[in-house]
């Protein structure tokens, strides 16, 4: 097995579901030629060409509208868009469209398309370059939302999500780009969408992150007795593994590097107080940015959750 | 101007019938007898569907509804130049396009009732769901295209929307893409002079919607909308274009709401009544007729004939609409997703 | 004082503060020449003129972006979008923008800015015309958000929020335009942005409800100790209130016509588990509509809340 | 084409220098001799600037910068045609109009340092912050338009994009929102022919993007973006125009990006080196020197003596931009709202 970083899987998982099925086409600013900025589609185009591998115009809405269209048609394109923040604009598209066909026509017609996209802060880029707003796109019927946390997830995932009926999110963290090399199988895997990981055991309290959080907290957990739970589908939510992890620990801290007013974090802690209430011996307690917009560089340091706010969110929740 | 010209432009205008319904005969399209004879019905079954629908709004037997009256030659003339393996994408006031291909006249009476299910295209028509958030059909209908070439299809793809909709970012993202990837696709802007009570004017300094095409580096055409066989004309070779490779073309086709924008609103508060009388003036259906008069191939009495036919199949669809069944609560999560999530399977099984 | 509708009191608030002060500009679809589609702008272009009173092409991204810079430059436009539905294709102008403008500009420059909309279902109207996705704009900081729950709250809340120095999203809940009448003071009188109200006592449970459900709310509480908390802006939520009636009561209920995943309920359950779970002895229970796209007109009463899924929430946490 | 022809339209290129330096008399716009050495000089301290700030991003001591280089002309002389009061929309590529109009140097660094304080525009001047999401900014010049002129203010507006922003949906809006109400406002394009690696053929299908003005019922003017006198005349004009009730103008600044996209990008990777070599020969500053040198305005000495004060000025731009504080943690809450909410009170208090 090779150690690829995460964005030698992501193309790997591309590729090879290019080769398996001629239906998926892949669209977006600059992924062609370039093979997209951060060269996560490098090589692709030569190998495919320009007809699956589509340099588009720089219009965001009519990316995600044209891929509607396509998906429509029979197709399964997958969309970038160059940065989370610019996900916005096609907003209507995403929100209305996609993740509406298929109700809309009452199953008439389906959208199975992957709108993938860097997401998340720590690279000090220019503005609109590091958002986090997944909470956004999990409050969508009928979109799922995914998010790796390595390599190995990021394929199995993608995978995954290449081959879901429906249309989904996928959403990368470019903090982790490069970061990490993981052992990665170069047979198809697939990681079941709406499945969640136990990355670490634990019986005390329960710690519920995704992304490239998840690497931050494992790395601050040292010394608690913490399990750790790596979401990676953000919508729909495993409900059966939290719940069950909470029950057993009575205690949940949820750490995302969205702002905290109806960040996620606040869909896990109300199914917990909705679903496990009387097992919970202590707050649940968010560690999440503060309600600002992601600074730039200077200050992105200090606007995403360290180890030292985790580790004091655990401390907190365990003297209960 | 002392600096050079870069560049020249012309945009045409096509019209075959005058408003009195002479014929130019250099432009006429190849259609037989019985081909403009199915047009007329059309058109007036288009007609009579429109006003039952406004009637049985007022019974509160429909809901908020957007009558297409005036626009029928727009509709029939550009939908009769489609094949059934086309794509089409309607924005939510084609109802003489959707008749024209041959959807179900139940089917489109219980959209206007409320009822989705109604959007379940018919397997052997590849009609998009109306879309009622203003141009934001378009992009989808340059996919289409984009999916048909990459299939090597030979499926043309045709997108309606009104002149509302070409002040929309979607529009022009879209008409953008389908000029850099020389689509087979045919923009349909019904221009029928109003957005609600916004008029054209207000709406752009454009003074054609047909030359905005300059912009994309394709051909726009301004039609006269009215004139259903210039629709058809202007349609088909844009069709044709499309299918042999020769990229997108836009159509304005120049008509006028000659109703309400919906049954929710009243036009009388923000247009004039001489504005509405001039263009009940050009009747589309009235001009087709004295254009069949003139060589004899209609008379008062088969016009009558025309509509009692139209009208039957309209009685008859309006009976079959409501016996349909309304939707039992748990038909909300139908289409949802093709799993249902754990969430939302709770949720339905407490319906 | 006069008995008002919801659609009176907005254009009389409207109209009071465009004669008080000349930096007050409307602009959006038809609100000019028709009064906008449900004649809430009725004859303010008659009486200050269509350049105060705009009536805009069909863009609603440029209509928020244009607002963005009438307010830097110094006026206080009230861009209207026609239906909360048509808010997605401004997503990126309110986000990435409006909300931002100050902070990105470090004060430099900010942005005054009231977005009405007409809000929530229950109309039998088209799609995309009864939306209820507040969320969403909860999670945007640099926003408030602003919901009335009939003609007296709405006069107040809208003065407040134009007189507010950063943008409101100001939420009109469609199916109330006309459904109520209050006595609405002639008078000048603000309700200040980010207080709640208490709008019953009650001791044994809390339900907390906003716009349209707080009236379907109101209705069935009927024999239940239950204290109805009126939300009236949603962002920023009033904790204290939240706070000192659940610690009170022990238990709450929420109620939003959204669906439930990632809806505002999730926020407030979660505050609550938070700051208050010491206090609490049911779980928090969430009536909201289900996860799929806002039906057509046939199915709407099955999707909103109504009084029995209320009663059966109330029902069961006051079995704990 | 037997249809017959609806409009004709014609869209104009200038230009005053050609590319050896000899200028075209009848165009000169009115300028002394002093204010076209400015010019010159400001070019230089803008070539100076940005030599400067990708050294710096290479040393680690700057984020990611988006060379100028190429496009000196078209941000220098259309900046110099404007005045202190009027109001100025940037992308995130004019470092050149910044210089021009005033714009602290070490700010100017400090913001692509990573640090937001420097986008806190100097009182007397009414640039808006650098804009990232590329073509939204251009819907705020047209509400500052709108409200110039509300205020019957004599204040214009000048926003500033790209050739890949034209692509998007908030450049139509924004230009036939313009359109509609004839504002006073410039919309200056920076064609520099790429967008990251795509180049303008796969942008847009259009020959030229002055014709997309035609779209919005209004003048578009192709300018030779590396011809300072020509970017200035054209802007000059537009101007006027607009403090007169003349309405919008589209001003295509045809230049090259002679540089990477980005200090992040690697432009080999997809375009040719002759290209590139093609437009090094065309350097704006080149040009405008041998326009210089050939009425003895100019000696290679003389340019020497302009690079060094642009050195000089930027080496003290840059020290005290690296002498400035770094932000507190507090000051992530800096302008989220006039009062902070409790919640934002409360996190603010813990750092
Ligand atoms: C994005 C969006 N904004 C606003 C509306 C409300 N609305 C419905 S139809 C309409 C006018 C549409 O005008 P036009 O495109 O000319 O089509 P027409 O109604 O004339 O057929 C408006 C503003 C909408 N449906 N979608
Ligand atoms: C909406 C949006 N999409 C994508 C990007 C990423 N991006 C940054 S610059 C750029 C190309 C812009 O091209 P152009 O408008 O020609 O300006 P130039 O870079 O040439 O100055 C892209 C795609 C962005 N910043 N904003
Ligand atoms: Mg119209
Ligand atoms: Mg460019």
């Amino acid at each position: 097995m090779a150690q690829l970083n995460m964005v030698q899987a992501i193309n790997q998982a591309l590729a090879d579901e290019m080769a398996r099925d001629d239906r998926v086409v892949l669209l977006g600013e600059d992924v062609g030629r370039d093979g997209g900025v951060f060269r996560v589609t490098e090589g692709l185009q030569d190998r495919f060409g320009a007809e699956r591998v589509l340099d588009t115009p720089l219009c965001e809405s009519a990316i995600m509208g044209a891929a509607i269209g396509m998906a429509a048609y029979g197709l399964r394109p997958v969309p970038e868009i160059q940065f989370m923040g610019f996900t916005y604009s096609a907003f209507e598209q995403l929100f209305a469209h996609a993740a509406r066909l298929r109700s809309r026509s009452r199953g008439r017609y389906s959208c199975p398309l992957v709108v993938r996209t860097p997401y998340g802060g720590g690279i000090k880029a220019p503005e609109l370059h590091e958002e986090s707003t997944e909470a956004i796109f999990c409050h969508i019927p009928g979109l799922k939302v995914v998010v790796p946390s390595g390599p190995y997830s990021a394929k199995g995932l993608l995978l995954a999500a290449l081959r879901d009926p429906d249309p989904v999110l996928f959403l990368e963290p470019t903090r982790l780009y490069r970061m990490l090399k993981e052992e990665v199988p170069e047979v198809d895997y697939q990681l079941e969408l709406g499945k969640a990981r136990v990355a670490r055991k634990g019986s005390a309290v329960t710690v519920v992150a995704w992304g490239s959080m998840l690497e931050r907290v494992l790395k601050s957990v040292d010394g608690y007795d913490a399990e750790v739970i790596d979401l990676l589908t953000l919508n729909p939510l495993d409900l059966e593994t939290l719940l069950s992890s909470v029950r057993k620990t009575g205690r949940a801290v949820i750490v995302h590097e969205a702002i905290k007013t109806c960040g996620l974090g606040a869909e896990i802690a109300a199914t917990l107080a909705e679903e496990a209430m009387l097992h919970l011996r202590a707050p649940i307690l968010r560690v999440t940015a503060p309600d600002v917009p992601v600074p730039l560089a200077k200050l992105i340091d200090q606007y995403l959750p360290g180890p030292d706010r985790i580790r004091a969110a655990l401390d907190e929740v365990l003297k209960y | 101007m002392p600096e050079e010209v870069l560049a020249t432009f012309q945009v045409k205008r096509v019209s075959v019938l005058n408003e009195n319904g002479s014929a130019d005969l250099a432009l006429m399209p190849e259609l037989s007898a019985d081909q403009i004879w199915r047009m007329y019905q059309l058109m007036v079954l288009s007609r009579c569907f429109d006003e039952r629908a406004v009637s049985l709004q007022r019974e509160g037997r429909l809901g908020t509804y957007p009558p297409i009256r005036g626009q029928e030659a727009a509709q029939v003339g550009s939908a009769s130049a489609l094949k059934a393996e086309d794509w089409v994408f309607p924005s939510f006031r084609e109802m003489g396009a959707h008749l024209t291909l041959g959807y179900p006249i139940p089917q489109l009476l219980q959209y206007w009732a409320g009822d989705e299910r109604a959007q379940k295209t018919p397997p052997q028509l590849n009609i998009f769901p109306f879309c009622v958030a203003v141009g934001s059909q378009i992009p989808h209908a340059v996919g289409a295209a984009l999916a048909a070439r990459y299939r090597r299809d030979s499926a043309a793809v045709a997108v309606y929307f009104g002149d509302g909709a070409t002040s929309k970012g979607d529009f022009h993202e879209a008409m953008n893409m389908a000029g850099v990837y020389q689509l087979p696709i045919v923009f349909i802007c019904q221009n029928n002079q109003w957005a609600i009570s916004v008029p054209l004017k207000g709406q752009t300094a454009s003074a054609s919607l047909a030359q905005k095409a300059l912009a994309y580096g394709f051909e726009g055409v301004q039609v006269d909308g009215n004139d259903v066989l210039a629709v058809y004309r202007a349609t088909n070779q844009a069709l044709e274009k499309a299918r042999s490779g020769g990229g997108p073309t836009f159509l304005e086709c120049l008509t006028y709401r000659m109703a309400d924008h919906t049954t929710a609103d009243d036009a009388g508060r923000y247009r004039s009544d001489e504005e509405v009388a001039l263009w009940n003036g050009r009747d589309p259906i009235l001009r087709l007729e004295r254009f069949l008069a003139a060589s004899g191939a209609w008379t008062p009495e088969q016009g009558r004939g025309v509509k009692e036919e139209a009208t039957a199949l309209i009685d008859r669809g309006v009976r079959e609409m409501e016996a349909v069944p309304p939707p039992a609560p748990a038909e909300l999560f139908d289409g949802a997703l093709e799993t249902l999530t754990p969430r939302q399977a709770g949720q339905r099984k407490g319906r």
